[in-house]
């Protein structure tokens, strides 16, 4: 207790001294290049370093072949075809092109106009420009005597094709998922909204790994003010690397100690256009398949983007399953535990007699068993996860038969909880986007039922409900369409209306024009033509 | 007893250094003394003390004004 | 993260209003055992005895826009007297949520988990209310929205499933009760449901509009008070004249139901759903005690004395109240105590602000 | 200090003070759960089926308590072995123990069971005969007063001791408890018995004037198996048992009350006889005062179906018909004054013909309710009886016809 009295009189003596930090090696970015070539040479092996895939090619061009010149590029990253025909062979080769202009200065935008057949040629004059545009696969052309250099864009390196997502898998609707490239990422969703509104705003974040990161949004449907948030928390990122979108996640969501996520995130182009459609912003981040879109609401873990492909009643009966799921996977082990242990009079009778027979054998009290069996779930739902593919789903087998037979017939668990437990298994996995919170929520409600039972139920339910009914996420509420009770959300909340009557946006996301459709009138379809 | 003793050192460690960071005194002052009398009256309750009954007191007031049913 | 100074929307706060009263649903078997199968005409009259009440403090918070309780004491009856009078109130809001966690506690345990040490039950609900609070009224107005829902839905399935039990001349012998046992049970259904609203006069400074606010204060009772209205009718429809000797009445009836082998036991149903709305009930209240204190001591936020008010409002509960037979006598008493609070001081008020012809434009509290 | 610093600082900040109030978390925690917090688990429960009370032989003023106990570990065996009496293992067990009240002789139980009973899941109160003529109502009164009974258990009284009653084995289901219940709730098909249940037994206690009834449980002896049958009702005053209805003057009181559901009326229609089956039956019982005298009018709306029929004579043509729905006619009416003389005799209103008055002549109930026991007995009945007969099953005459 003494440290911590002393503690405080530090802190409060402690006036707010600047601690300074030693300044950084002069940054790379401001210096301009050197007249001669070799000068420049020994600049970027000072920067670029030994590293064996950095090549260095020197040749003369030129019609008399005297200026010398390079070419500064990173093996793998670069496409050697268009390098060799549309730089080098132009540059070598083709005589009779006058470097020099009458007043006997190199003249770099003759070579560029003039030569280069690539159509992304762009001129530098900053050292740090030509180092982030090497190292990010473009070929840098250096002359003897100029100032600037050209860098032309020569991208090209083995990247995974578009496959169909492995998370969320789709019965009826398109099966192509985001890849790592950034590039390809905003094509797909260019494909999808061929619509002049639909704006990229490209950032880099990270200090030492400089990611491209690229805000998506469509302009005038857009929650307004959601951009410039964005940018704002985006600015605010001071780190040295992004290697997915999770760290981006991490660090703009609303509120980081929370175990909901408010950031949501899919791998399929149509779910990100179908959200960019009801006015989210998405962020693609290069070099992940995980696209993030802002702001997220509780609801959208229960919508997959199937329940729009297919007929309202039955994607209205699966949004109830995901529902009914999402509250069995978190309750039963804590309802099972309730019930055998304070609520007894609530079991009918013939089925207290089998359970009772069952357990007589168990040693530990129904919360330890319920305890144990929730623990070995999650222990062989990571080993499936973990391992590949093929050992995996045998592993899971495995696990779930032997282990919960043999512990039954060894007496160490119920029956019953074995089916509590798999019940509890099978529904985890109908809501996979809120797959993170589930486990957790399931492990404080198990605990509360082993202390209280049913009124402890109440309390932690009560407790969570107080916590997301209060959780904004980017200044939208977290439990949209029902606590701000929007009857337009109410229309693909609980129940998915048929596509054709749900005329507004929900409101909670535009201010302005947010009609998205037309009213169909159906009354005449159903009536059947008069005549006929 | 020892359950009141955690409780209480439980709310002080939650709330008392937020407040002196934010230097809100005059919040810290009252925390301080609301927290010292539900401390001395659960100590007291534990302990087993019959502590006076303020409904008893509502009682025996109005009885004397003769304005119950 | 603490966005408890957010606004609330007049509908909202009728949904709070209905949580709330609703929330005292265990006090009707006290109504109940003196008027047996007249209760559902006492709640009635309740309702319209209330309902002039509610207005005044409607019209009250109209008077002073955006002012609560202890501001509007200090504005008319001056400095001093208002300070006395909002200390008064205090003491009353936390006598009243004291009581609250008195009556949900013994419902608990003398019903369903009848051996757990009491103080583990107090303790929890002590911590969710002081959280709820924490989080401001606006959380607390949007979660009673789904406790409203869950408990209609409980109501009414237990209500369907009662339906066979249901025989009506049970409420036959009608207006049987003396005169003058009417009239105190009608004021007791008035004092304790009804005007319990008086701490909303805490929350309106939270309103985001103060239009048509006595319309929707006015609904949300008349909904409160349907709801009374058909778990009575399920009360006295099944249990007939034995309603009056059972201590909760309206949780011994659904113990009757027995459809199937299967859909025999919903008292836990019942019981989740008393508890949540209680949880309401109990939240505003301490949100009015609470805010009432902070204000009085000019606190800028009232987040820190949660926990404090928390343990002094254990220590009340247990205290106070004595026994539980005490407790169902003690009612007596806590109307009469409660007599000046909901009923003189609020028309008082009135009738002052009125002769001095307040708010001044300025508004300013004249000495 | 600069922003991250700051930002720093209050993360460790932040992190020790969770580490603090997780650290007091970890302590309270063994504790609340030590503390025990009412948590029974399943295989400690000592579930009780049934309970009956006797008088004690050794001092008659005690209570003598039978708990049918379960062992839910036969369950499994001896019904996995096909309910063969044989099997040596009974699934319950019956243990006796006799105090002052109720209440002791259920605590007394845990000097011979290892834990309290648990009787959340009681099916069935059986009462021995000389209980039930001592007064029930101080003997019932734990049982209403404790939270774990429900109000859906039945009510039976026993004509010789609780104990015989609860020995007898079933052959349908493994528990003699359970098996009484089934029996009693199966009296519905032809009405001699009804079900009634702690909830009719509070109800009737608090009406003064209405007096409770319950029904009688008696056993066969049939070569060397017993059986269990469910005949007639105890008719109770106050709550001390002092008569019995049979088969007839039940069914009768079922009329009156409106509870039949179905069940067999046989009638002799010249030399045949013709037995037709209730269908569903309705009753309106209503109160008037005319000049000083009490008059109950009991309309009975009744419609049957011809179940079987002797001799060759189709009596199921129009003219048939008529003839039946008279002398079922008559056979209710009979049926009905025999109940009524049964009451008269034994001067006790199970009918509830004192509600009925309270209810719509509250006045005049004030002044008749102090000596009801002599003003019922001069109480006036007129009955009103309506029959038809709507069928006659799928043949339109007996096979063996005249013609």
């Amino acid at each position: 207790m003494f440290g911590y009295i002393k503690k405080i009189r530090r802190y409060l003596s402690t006036k707010n001294q600047p601690d300074s930090k030693k300044e950084p090696k002069k940054a790379a970015a401001k210096l301009s290049l050197f007249g001669s070539l070799d000068k420049n040479l020994a600049l970027f092996k000072e920067y670029l370093g030994e590293s064996s895939d950095v090549i260095v090619k020197e040749f003369r061009l030129g019609g008399d072949a005297r200026t010398r010149g390079a070419l500064l590029m990173i093996d793998g990253l670069v496409n050697n075809e268009i390098v060799d025909l549309a730089i080098l062979k132009p540059l070598m080769y083709d005589t009779g092109f006058k470097l020099k202009t009458d007043s006997g200065a190199l003249d770099i935008d003759s070579i560029s106009k003039g030569f280069l057949s690539s159509h992304e040629v762009n001129k530098l004059s900053a050292v740090g420009e030509m180092l982030h545009d090497v190292l990010s696969g473009n070929t840098v052309l250096l002359v003897d005597g100029a100032k600037e250099a050209l860098s032309v864009g020569t991208r090209k390196w083995e990247k995974r094709g578009i496959e169909s997502p492995q998370t969320e898998t789709v019965v009826r609707g398109p099966r192509e998922g985001f890849t790592e490239t950034l590039r390809i990422n905003t094509s797909l969703l260019r494909r999808k909204i061929k619509n002049p509104n639909l704006r990229l705003e490209a950032l880099k974040v990270g200090r030492q790994t400089k990611t491209d990161v690229c805000i998506v949004y469509i302009k005038d449907i857009v929650k307004p003010g959601l951009v410039e948030e964005i940018k704002i928390r985006m600015a605010e990122i001071k780190t040295d690397s992004i290697l997915d979108s999770g760290y981006i996640e991490a660090y703009i969501e609303d509120a980081p100690y929370s175990i909901f996520s408010t950031v949501g995130n899919s791998e399929r182009p149509d779910t990100i256009a179908g959200r960019l459609l009801e006015g989210h912003a998405a962020i693609i981040v290069d070099g992940s398949p995980f696209v993030l879109t802002v702001p997220m609401v509780f609801i959208e873990s229960f919508q997959t983007a199937e329940d729009y492909y297919i007929r309202p009643y039955y994607a209205t009966s699966l949004r109830a399953i995901r529902l009914f799921c999402y509250f069995i996977t978190i309750l039963a082990p804590a309802l099972y535990v309730a019930l055998t242990t304070f609520h007894q009079e609530l079991i009918p009778t013939q089925l207290l007699f089998t359970m009772t027979a069952g357990l007589s054998g168990v040693p530990f009290p129904a919360l330890v068993e319920a305890l144990i069996m929730v623990v070995m779930f999650d222990i062989l739902k990571e080993a499936g996860v973990r391992l590949p593919k093929p050992i995996g789903s045998a592993v899971s087998i495995v696990g779930a038969l032997v282990i919960g037979q043999s512990a039954v017939t060894a007496g160490l668990i119920g029956p019953f909880m074995i089916i509590v437990v798999s019940i509890t298994a099978i529904a985890n996995f109908v809501v996979p986007a809120q797959s993170d919170s589930i486990s957790l929520l399931r492990y404080f409600f198990l605990i509360l039922a082993g202390l209280l039972g049913g009124f402890g139920i109440t309390a932690g339910a009560l407790f969570v409900l107080v916590y997301l009914v209060s959780l904004k996420s980017f200044g939208v509420q977290y439990l949209s369409p029902i606590t701000p009770l929007s009857r337009q959300g109410m229309k693909d909340c609980f129940v998915r209306m048929p596509l054709w009557s749900m005329i507004k946006r929900p409101f909670m996301m535009t201010g302005k024009n947010n009609i998205r459709r037309e009213p169909l009138d159906v009354s005449r379809r159903q009536k059947g033509e008069k005549d006929a | 007893m020892i359950i009141v003793i955690l409780a209480f050192s439980a709310m002080v460690v939650w709330q008392m250094p937020k407040l002196i960071k934010e230097r809100r005194w005059r919040e810290l002052k009252y925390f301080s003394i609301f927290l010292f009398v539900g401390f001395v009256l659960n100590v007291l309750l534990a302990m087993g003390v019959e502590l006076p009954d303020p409904t008893k007191g509502i009682q025996i007031f109005f009885d004397t004004i003769k304005l119950h049913y | 993260m603490n966005g408890n100074n957010e606004k609330i929307k007049p509908s909202q706060l009728m949904v709070l209003f209905i949580g709330f009263i609703n929330g005292s649903v265990l006090l009707l078997s006290l109504v109940d055992s003196s008027m047996k199968q007249d209760t559902w005409l006492v709640i009635i009259s309740g309702y319209i005895v209330s309902v002039p009440f509610i207005l005044t403090y409607i019209f009250l918070s109209k008077k002073f826009p955006g002012k609560n309780l202890t501001e509007i004491n200090d504005i008319i009856f001056g400095k001093a007297l208002g300070k006395i009078i909002s200390i008064c109130y205090i003491i009353f809001f936390i006598l009243l949520f004291s009581y609250n966690y008195r009556q949900i506690v013994e419902f608990y345990s003398g019903y369903i988990l009848s051996d757990t040490p009491q103080i583990i039950l107090y303790i929890t609900i002590a911590l969710l209310c002081a959280y709820a609070v924490k989080k401001g009224i606006a959380a607390i107005a949007k979660v009673s929205m789904y406790t409203v829902a869950f408990a209609v839905f409980v109501v009414m399935l237990t209500f369907i499933l009662l339906i066979g039990n249901m025989d009506f001349s049970n409420f036959m012998p009608v207006f049987e009760a003396t005169p003058e046992d009417f009239i105190h049970s009608t004021y007791t259904m008035a004092c304790i449901p009804y005007c319990e609203v008086i701490c909303f006069l805490m929350v309106m400074p939270y309103l985001s509009s103060g239009k048509k606010l006595g319309r929707y204060a006015i609904a949300g009772t008349g909904i409160a008070m349907l709801f009374f209205l058909v778990i009575i009718i399920q009360v006295t429809t099944t249990l007939g004249p034995s309603s009056a000797i059972f201590s909760e009445g309206s949780f011994q009836s659904v113990r009757l139901i027995d459809i199937g082998e299967f859909l025999t036991r919903m008292e836990l149903l019942v019981a989740l759903g008393i508890t949540a709305s209680m949880f309401i009930k109990i939240s505003v209240f301490k949100f009015a005690a609470v805010k009432s204190v902070s204000h009085l001591l000019r606190m800028k936020t009232y987040t820190p004395l949660l926990l404090p008010m928390a343990a002094i409002g254990i220590v009340t509960a247990l205290i106070a109240y004595g026994s539980t037979i005490e407790n169902a006598e003690n009612a007596n008493y806590h109307i009469v105590f409660a007599l000046p609070f909901e009923f003189i001081i609020p028309p008082l008020s009135l009738l002052v602000a009125k002769i001095r012809k307040l708010p001044k434009k300025a508004g300013e509290s004249v000495p | 200090m600069s922003p991250e610093g700051r930002k720093a600082k209050k993360m460790r900040k932040m992190g020790k003070k969770l580490k603090i109030v997780a650290l007091l978390l970890l302590i309270c925690l063994p504790m609340l759960m030590q503390a025990g917090c009412g948590a029974r688990e399943l295989n400690e429960l000592v579930i009780v089926m049934g309970i009956g009370m006797d008088t004690d032989t050794e001092n008659p003023d005690n209570i003598k308590l039978v708990a049918q106990i379960v062992l839910p570990n036969n369950i499994g065996q001896s019904s996995s072995a096909g309910g063969s009496s044989g099997s040596s293992e009974k699934a319950y067990c019956n243990v006796e123990s006799a105090a002052e009240n109720t209440f002791e002789a259920i605590r007394e139980y845990t000097h011979k069971v290892c834990n309290k009973l648990y009787i959340a899941h009681n099916q069935v109160f059986v009462i021995g005969r000389e209980v039930a003529e001592r007064g029930i109502a101080d003997y019932l009164d734990f049982f209403i007063r404790a939270k774990e009974t429900r109000p859906t258990t039945t009510i039976v009284i026993a004509d010789t001791t609780a104990a015989e009653i609860l020995d007898v084995e079933a052959k349908m289901n493994l528990l003699p408890a359970i098996n009484v219940n089934k029996l009693i709730e199966a009296q519905a098909e032809n009405s001699q018995s009804r079900e009634i249940n702690v909830q009719d037994y509070v109800s009737t206690m608090q009406s003064e004037t209405t007096s409770f009834v319950a029904p009688m449980i008696h056993i066969l002896q049939e070569g060397e198996n017993q059986f269990l049958s469910i005949k007639g009702m105890a008719v109770f005053k106050e709550d001390k048992m002092t008569g019995e209805l049979d088969e007839d003057e039940t069914r009768g009181f079922l009329w009156i009350k409106g509870w039949i559901e179905s069940g067999v009326i046989n009638i002799t229609a010249g030399d045949q006889q013709v037995a037709t089956e209730i269908v569903s039956a309705k009753t309106e019982l209503s109160a008037e005062i005319k000049d000083g005298e009490i008059i109950m009018n009991i309309k009975i709306t009744e419609d049957g179906v011809i179940a079987t029929q002797t001799g060759t004579v189709n009596l199921a043509t129009l003219m048939g018909i008529g003839e039946i729905e008279a002398l079922v006619k008559e056979e209710i009416l009979n049926e009905l004054t025999l109940a009524l003389k049964k009451a008269k005799e034994l001067n006790a209103d199970i009918f509830g013909f004192g509600e009925v008055l309270h209810q719509h002549y509250s006045k005049e109930w004030e002044g008749i309710r102090e000596d009801w026991d002599t003003v019922f007995s001069k109480v006036k009945v007129n009955i009103e009886i309506e029959t038809n007969i709507s069928g006659a099953g799928i043949i339109t005459e007996p096979a063996l016809s005249e013609e």
